[in-house]
């Protein structure tokens, strides 16, 4: 473990946006972990008095049309989103690198109906596939969840089979069979923890994208349930305020959901960096 | 004609704002004042309102396009906005009736100055035939037919060209007003006959795109999904000539669009508005906002009493009790409703309908009905509202979720999308406790407790079934207003809604519209879409 | 050759800098180029010859920079010149020619249109009648049918012909001076002796100098007349080849000599010269125990295996397509040979001749098409690679792979990649018995213990190759298939690798399958020696006797191929 | 060449099972969907036996299986069934809207290559750079907000508050009557027209959804683009033009700038599919007639026809653009041909 925070240290200091993107990281991950303690008001407790306040002190970010606090729902919101982000993003990561490295590795009749399942899922517009499931199976976040995999999935799938594709017959590959390792262990022992480097990046233009998904199902009214505070059905339901000139109903969330797609984004190369044993030294 | 030159006889210009290309637009473009450009939300999907799944924003096409034998009349309200006038029937292509001494028949004059867009004279013919269509093409044009009890073709003669007569099994007060609403209107039937193939014989395919009228307007252009443009039928003789010679109608989806061009003055008339937007653009000033509650309608809670533990009265009454009046008003109508809790009497003393039920929030009370339901610990249910309708529904299951919540009931809610609503909610009426907006089309009580108290009927999404109401609503159904067995029956029918109160009633809704302060003669009519037919500009 | 050097550099020093501090690349390098002499610069990986030959022709990338010294160009001081006048001079004045030739060109553009760019930039040419003067270009480099190679993509030649494009584009603006920077490394040697026949004539013709950087000792003999001698940035000896050949001065030159094997060189020799960093270590005399039957090890019986001609079996995602005129290729076109407990067998010939198929096969890495291998009485052909995994004779047959570094897992510690056979095959559970067993297998391929928790890509080419080694003896095999275990490897790290094999040998006893194109290497190690070609066995015999007079013209053709010293031939 | 039509051959045969698997699985989802169109069809105020009565008219009574044959049946036909939202047969609805939703999104997806690519370019030549930061700092910014979001940010900001925008209403003003129909491309039909007043219209309406569409599609083409190019310029025929003296724009546009434009046309498929999906939201907030706010309501309201139709035009599309730029990638990069 030491050697790994030895590594840490220096990956951070190597690059100065890396740095900065693990922090806000770090910040968002406290956020979701500390939500609702450290929010000044109750996110749900409406109160008809203080409807559409602009920021002031009292709200710092203002109130919304149910006369809620914007500042504590959107530090509540951390939790939902992040827990959508990272499930949906693993649970498609786990199943596509599995389709992806049987497909890389046996090739042959696996190789293509791996091809034409990923191939049939990218040829639907990914939002209308999720907005079909969801609608089909109804807005509870689970079903949010398994629709952002779903439509996530072919992505692992074609990197990893490429990068599967390229080891299959590397040296220390055939040095794993000839010591009678069968072919699932060499795949799940020695190919995938090398093909994790590419996913890495994969995974955090992915965590972006999962978020921005349920704000645009929010959108259309099939996101996350009310009153549950997600910063995409805030965006959405401000969204509508901001013509009539309350910005801020819209305003932070949409920062906070920029800041941490932002940050995940900015992620990928640092996770790269992480987990690639060239780096260390 | 070439197009450019259609451009300039139209002289089509929006509105006074300077608009950055105006310098293109030839001299006569001041000459504006008789094109209006409206917006809506929602778009038209036919012409013909007998046809299957028409939706509701296509009415305004037929309210505008075709006449009837008769129309309701317009009253100015107290607050200088007009309404239509449900107890005023005028004369439109029947030039005068008269009913029958036993009331089981009415026999109409034609107008001989009703003349079709081709010319040809409106025949009894053209009317017989009309009404056979409406009542045998099934679906929603036949039920409201039924309700005026004008079921099936033998009941309408034509007893020669320009007179018609409608038999009735019994005297209704409903009959002649049912004559009046959109779906009985005339179609040139010469036209449509020809049109009409062995297993289309009613011409629906025709008539869905190129309808064959004789009312004030025509349609000039369709673009689905886009915008739709009427145009004055000048030779129109059946009353006062419209002001407008073309009226423009654009479907803009998002709502805070919508605002931004009538604030910018892109659009004229703006039908349908939500209630902050009301709110809001009324306060501004620079837009007019003429608004008015809409007859025998009613934005309710539903409680499901053939759901556990909904069947208890004490249940209802307590949650009747808890419920957030003040907070609905203000947060979710933004005031643009008449609120309809905080009666005084017990029962009823007027055939008002509707009117202010006796029940206010009070939490303590509320508790106290609760625990002598039994059910002190409170319990767990779901609110269903209609995710087509989230504008106002949403922010309210939200406030009556907190306020529920309060005395222990704990409350999940659930967003159902539109076509699945009238599944779950009318059809199968298996919602626990749901939000609803019936308004009946007639404007009589017993109308409005026909459909939403009596077993089984549609909006009865309560499935509430009582003996007393059955008969009631029966016997007063067809009974003439002057009956004073009448006001009896309706008072009875009030104070059971009162005591047993399966439908919380909140407020009864505006329906509000904004416009330009150039435009006038806009009425707010029952069927809460737009009639162009009275409207100037300017 | 007139003694007015055409090249001058004087003291050169070149530091890069890195992630952690500066690297001193390059310290006082100074040596003189004269006009038409073949100048050879001879040094191990790492010696900075290439560096050298970089900050020549100013193509530095950004991290180095030439910090002292000066490089005198015919008169003209380059050190001091700007990019633009730099890229005046390169393809006019003075050339470069690079290794792996395919990977140099420009993969999807016309070979002939490459040649016609050099031309028109350096004005030798207008666009009219560049593409004329382009094909008598590949005329001259002894393209056959150049109009029409004109028009074809780098991917449609074989590795040679790209290389002769890459000749003809150096010398199209006919410069003055030619640096190739190992030229034919990963070329056949039949391609190799071909490719330098034909830079010496097109060179001496033109009355070019040229400067030929290379690790290959027997390459530089044969075709420079003079020699630098370069080791870790330093030169260590410039000589005329006759002397430096006869006369070696400076230990590592003597340790280079000795250490690239010649026709007639023992292993011994090999490291006969005494050096600092490796302990000498007493060879053992190797008994031919061919006498002795002790019964066949090994008996393959008329080995077949076939690939589709054109890959139709896409691996992309394409629907398979029938197989309409695919012509089967034979890789392995029935072969049959014997192999005797403890003896070790050569296997040689060119690349593509279908060694390392063989190899795969006998180790079951790969199932053959037809035809039976018979390993210590068992038929192992008949059990598939999947079934053969769980068998006994799994760890009876183990392999040494060509790549060091490709041949060990990357996340694994060296620790680790020795650990995984003891774990796998001899099922050896405790941690404390497997890392006493580590140790002893380390300590017997002569790796210090403290390098077993270092990761592969903290280790040297040697040092990696001989985890590989370790890794393959942990079964203790009797039979080990060495697929060119050194052929990525420095000459003097060759050398101690092939004597720690052969020491191996004796002392376990395992008999040997050594593949390898070299067939000086392969001398060394084995008594017996197979050449192959295209998929069949064209020669069969005893090493020696193969080596000095072949019966078959093919091997003999191969044997001639090899570049070596020969003092009584200059 | 023969080899260039087998290759289209093969690749055309290879998206056929995935224009199946689209076909039954857009046939499965709608089927899926909540909401009974029966009930919807038969009108607001019908009661059960005419629900009833609208089902059997519609066949949704019979098992799904003979349902589907019906469907692939009436598909063969290309008849798509009719969209009870919009009162219109379903493939007309699509062959008018699929222009609108076409135009937005070229328009979208041409600025975007015109300002990503450079910026990768730009990126890659000097690594590290503030440039370097800077492009991939914007870039990220432009992917991290929901398009709906900046969408009615850009009308409350240029139409709303400055109205240099045009009102964000669709296609066209309502002055201006749209061009004859040619392409269904406004732009282009008015061009064809020579009506330069339309063709001026056309664009001031395009501009602000195509921004916020092109914001969308910065990152994946900026950082494909940057990535390729370092790979191109790291390589070692770069390298060998170097040493040759080719000029330094000569190296970096016929040498590197075009092999690195190969991974980058493959990016453009999925970045067009993406684009796809993200109009749907771009198409509700400027009320634009495409293909998109046509599916949103369909979805919503249940209307099975449409969704079908709508899913089915979209995967087809999605295999013709992969297909077409497979197609130039043969006729780009000789190698494509024989290792796929």
């Amino acid at each position: 473990m030491k050697r790994f925070l030895r590594h840490l240290r220096y990956v951070m200091s190597e690059n100065p946006v890396t740095l900065a993107a693990f922090s806000l990281f770090l910040l968002i991950v406290i956020m979701a972990l500390l939500g609702p303690a450290i929010a000044p008001y109750d996110p749900l407790a409406t109160d008809a008095a203080k409807t559409l306040k602009p920021p002031g002190w009292q709200h710092p970010f203002g109130t919304d049309h149910l006369g809620r606090d914007v500042f504590s729902r959107v530090i509540v919101a951390t939790r939902l989103d992040l827990g959508i982000a990272l499930s949906a993003v693993f649970l498609s990561f786990f199943a596509g690198s599995a389709l992806g490295c049987s497909a890389g590795f046996w090739g042959g009749w696996t190789d293509r109906i791996v091809g034409r399942i990923s191939d049939t899922i990218m040829a639907f517009p990914l939002f209308v596939l999720a907005m079909g499931i969801v609608a089909a199976l109804g807005n509870s976040v689970e079903n949010i969840i398994y629709a952002t995999a779903l439509i996530n999935l072919p992505f692992y799938a074609r990197v990893s089979r490429a990068e599967t594709y390229v080891r299959r017959n590397a040296g220390y590959v055939n040095a794993a069979r000839l010591c009678g390792a069968t072919d699932a262990r060499i795949l799940v022992t020695q190919l995938f923890p090398n093909i994790l480097p590419p996913m890495m990046v994969q995974i955090s233009l992915n965590m972006g994208w999962a978020i921005l998904n349920a704000a645009g199902l929010s959108f259309i009214g099939l996101g996350v349930r009310p009153p549950d505070a997600e910063w995409g059905i805030m965006v959405a339901e401000g969204a509508t305020y901001i013509v009539s000139g309350e910005w801020w109903l819209a305003m932070f969330p949409g920062a906070a959901l920029m800041a941490a797609v932002f940050c995940f984004n900015l992620l990928g190369d640092g996770l790269r960096d992480l987990v690639d044993p060239q780096r260390r030294t | 004609m070439h197009r450019r030159d259609f451009l300039k006889t139209a002289g089509v210009a929006a509105g006074a704002s300077v608009l950055p290309f105006l310098r293109f637009l030839p001299a006569e473009a001041a000459g504006n004042k008789d094109t209006l450009v409206v917006i809506v939300g929602d778009g038209i999907n036919s012409l013909d309102l007998h046809r299957n799944g028409t939706n509701r924003p296509s009415y305004q096409v037929t309210v505008n396009i075709y006449d009837r034998l008769v129309r309701f009349g317009v009253k100015k309200l107290a607050d200088g906005s007009m309404s239509y006038d449900s107890t005023k029937i005028e004369p439109e292509v029947a030039e005068s009736w008269e009913v029958s001494k036993d009331g089981k028949s009415i026999t109409f004059k034609i107008n001989p100055k009703a003349k079709f867009w081709d010319g040809t004279q409106v025949t009894a013919h053209d009317v017989k035939w009309s009404f056979d269509r409406a009542v045998s093409l099934g679906g929603f044009a036949a039920v409201q037919m039924k309700a005026g009890s004008m079921s099936k073709p033998e009941q309408f003669v034509a007893v020669d060209d320009m007179t018609f007569r409608v038999d009735l099994p019994t005297p209704s007060k409903l009959a002649l007003p049912d004559l009046a609403v959109p779906v009985p209107f005339i179609i040139n039937s010469k036209v449509a006959k020809a049109n009409a193939t062995k297993d289309d014989p009613w011409a629906a395919e025709y008539l869905h795109k190129t309808p064959a009228g004789s009312g004030p307007f025509k349609i000039a252009r369709w673009d689905a999904g886009q915008q739709f443009v009427y145009e004055r039928n000048d030779a129109w003789a059946l009353g006062k000539k419209p002001e407008l010679k073309r009226v423009i109608v654009r479907e803009v989806p998002s709502a805070s669009t919508r605002r931004a061009l009538i604030e910018r003055g892109d659009a004229d008339f703006y039908m349908d508005v939500p209630a902050k937007d009301a709110k809001e653009l009324s306060e501004g000033g620079k837009v007019k906002v003429s608004g008015a509650p809409i007859d025998n309608c009613l934005h309710i809670l539903g409680l499901n009493v053939k759901i556990k533990p909904f069947d208890n009265l004490k249940v209802r009454q307590a949650i009747a009790f808890a419920v957030p009046y003040k907070d609905i008003l203000s947060t979710a109508a933004y005031g643009r409703g008449k609120p309809m809790f905080g009666g005084k009497e017990a029962t009823p003393s007027t055939t008002e309908w509707p009117q202010a039920f006796p029940y206010d929030t009070d939490l303590a009370k509320a508790k106290a009905l609760l625990a002598e339901a039994g059910l002190a610990s409170g319990f767990e249910t779901t609110l269903s509202y209609n995710l087509g309708l989230a504008d106002w529904q949403e922010p309210t299951a939200l406030l009556i979720q907190e306020a529920l919540g309060k005395i222990g009931i704990k409350v999940t809610l659930e967003k159902i999308p539109g076509a699945n609503w009238r599944t779950a909610a009318l059809v199968e009426k298996r919602l626990p406790m749901h939000l609803e907006n019936f308004g009946g089309w007639l404007n009589y009580p017993d109308y409005y407790f026909f459909w939403a108290y009596k077993n089984g009927h549609l909006f009865n999404s309560s499935n509430y079934a009582n003996d007393e109401m059955e008969t009631l609503v029966d016997e007063t159904l067809h009974m003439d207003v002057g009956n004073p067995k009448y006001a009896v029956n309706i008072k009875r029918m009030v104070a059971i809604a009162f005591q047993d109160v399966p439908r919380i009633p909140l407020y009864q809704p505006y329906l509000d519209a904004a416009m330009q302060p150039g435009v006038g003669g806009y009425a707010s009519w029952y069927h809460r879409q737009l009639d162009v037919r009275d409207m100037k500009k300017a | 050759m007139d003694a007015q050097p055409i090249l001058r550099i004087d003291n050169l020093s070149v530091r890069f800098r890195t992630r952690n501090g500066t690297v001193d690349a390059l310290k006082g390098v100074s040596f003189s180029v004269a006009k038409g002499e073949v100048l050879g610069v001879v040094g191990e990986s790492g010696s900075g010859k290439s560096v050298t030959a970089f900050t020549v022709t100013g193509l530095l990338d950004q991290a180095g920079e030439a910090c002292a010294g000066t490089i005198n160009f015919d008169g003209m001081e380059l050190t001091k010149a700007n990019e633009a006048e730099l890229r005046e001079l390169r393809g006019r004045e003075f050339s470069m020619i690079f290794q792996n030739p395919r990977a140099a060109l420009n993969p999807i553009r016309p070979v002939g249109k490459q040649i016609e760019d050099v031309l028109i930039q350096h004005a030798q040419a207008t666009r009219q009648d560049a593409k004329a003067k382009a094909i008598s270009m590949l005329e001259k480099v002894k393209i056959v049918e150049p109009y029409l190679r004109y028009w074809s993509y780098p991917f449609e030649l074989s590795g040679g012909m790209c290389q002769r494009v890459m000749i003809a584009i150096a010398l199209a603006c006919e410069p003055r001076l030619l640096i190739a920077d190992e030229p034919t490394t990963g070329l056949d040697v039949t391609t190799q002796k071909a490719t330098m026949d034909l830079i010496r004539d097109l060179t001496r013709e033109q009355h070019l100098s040229v400067v030929l950087i290379t690790h290959d000792l027997g390459m530089a003999a044969a075709y420079c007349d003079r020699i630098v001698v370069m080791q870790k940035g330093e030169v260590v000896e410039t000589a005329a080849v006759r002397d430096l050949f006869t006369a070696p001065k400076h230990p590592y030159t003597k340790k280079l000599i000795a250490a690239s094997p010649g026709p007639s060189s023992k292993l011994d020799d090999l490291t006969a010269v005494l050096d600092d960093n490796t302990s000498h270590q007493p060879s053992m005399t190797r008994t031919i125990n061919s006498g002795a039957d002790t019964g066949h090890l090994l008996e393959v019986v008329d080995l077949v295996k076939e690939f589709p001609r054109r890959d139709v079996e896409m691996t992309g995602w394409a629907w398979p397509v029938k197989k309409r005129e695919a012509q089967v290729f034979r890789a392995v076109d029935g072969i049959s040979f014997v192999l005797k407990r403890g003896e070790s067998l050569g296997l040689v010939g060119e690349s593509g001749c279908g060694k390392s198929t063989t190899s795969s096969i006998l180790t079951r890495l790969m199932d053959p098409t037809s035809g039976d291998v018979i390993f210590d009485g068992a038929n192992v052909t008949s059990y598939s690679a999947q079934q053969f995994a769980r068998l006994p004779q799994r760890m009876k047959i183990q392999m040494v792979f060509q790549d060091p570094s490709d041949s060990l897992n990357p996340r694994f510690t060296a620790q680790d990649s020795i650990a995984e056979p003891l774990k796998r095959l001899l099922k050896m559970k405790g941690s404390k018995q497997i890392d006493i067993k580590v140790e002893e297998l380390a300590e017997k391929v002569g790796l210090e213990k403290a390098l077993l928790s270092r990761f592969p890509h903290q280790l040297s080419g040697g040092q990696k190759a001989r985890v590989g080694i370790a890794r393959a003896i942990a079964a203790d095999p009797l039979l080990l298939i060495l697929d060119e275990p050194t052929s990525a490897l420095d000459v003097s790290v060759q050398a101690v690798v092939l004597q720690l094999l052969d020491r191996l040998r004796c002392e376990l006893g395992m008999s040997y399958i050594f593949v390898s194109h070299d067939l000086n290497v392969v001398r060394l190690l084995c008594e017996r020696v197979i050449v192959m070609n295209r998929g069949r066995i064209v020669e069969d015999g005893l090493a020696d006797e193969v080596l000095s007079n072949p019966k078959d013209d093919y091997t003999r053709q191969l044997v001639s191929a090899i570049p070596h010293f020969e003092p009584g031939k200059l | 060449m023969r080899t260039k039509l087998a290759q289209i051959g093969r690749r055309l045969l290879q998206a056929l099972p995935s224009v199946i698997g689209i076909i039954v699985i857009s046939f499965l989802l709608t089927r899926a969907l909540p909401g009974d169109p029966a009930v919807y069809f038969a009108g607001a105020m019908a009661d059960k036996e005419s629900i009833e009565q609208v089902r059997k008219a519609l066949g949704l009574d019979r098992s799904w299986v003979e349902q589907f044959f019906i469907y692939a049946g009436n598909l063969a036909k290309g008849d798509m069934g009719m969209s009870h939202n919009t009162g219109r047969p379903v493939a007309e609805e699509l062959l008018t809207r699929l222009p609108a939703s076409l135009e937005l999104t070229l328009t979208g997806l041409g600025l975007a290559i015109l300002i990503a690519v450079p910026l990768g370019m730009l990126a890659a030549t000097r690594p590290g750079s503030w440039i370097d930061h800077l492009c991939r700092l914007l870039v990220t910014a432009g992917v991290s907000l929901p398009t709906f979001f900046t969408g009615l940010f850009l009308i409350y900001i240029f139409y709303y508050l400055l109205g240099w925008a045009p009102s964000p209403l669709g296609r066209l003003d309502i002055l201006y009557m749209p061009p004859p129909h040619a392409t269904g491309f406004y732009a282009i039909d008015s061009l064809l027209a020579g009506d330069m007043e339309t063709f001026a219209a056309t664009l001031r309406q395009l501009v602000l959804p195509a921004v916020t569409l092109c914001l969308f599609a910065l990152a994946p083409i900026a950082r494909m683009t940057r990535g390729a190019m370092l790979g191109a310029l790291a390589s070692d025929y770069v390298r060998t033009a170097r040493a040759n003296g080719l000029t330094r724009s000569k190296i970096l546009f016929t040498y590197a700038f075009r092999n690195a434009a190969l991974p980058v046309l493959t990016t453009l498929g999925m970045v067009f599919s993406f684009l796809l999906g993200a109009n749907v939201l771009v198409e509700k907030v400027f009320s634009w007639p495409g293909i998109g706010s046509f599916a949103i309501e369909a979805l919503v309201a249940s209307d099975y026809a449409a969704v079908q139709g709508f899913v089915l035009s979209m995967a087809l599309l999605f295999v013709a653009v992969n297909l077409i730029i497979d197609l130039v990638l043969t006729l780009i990069d000789p190698r494509v041909g024989l290792e796929d």
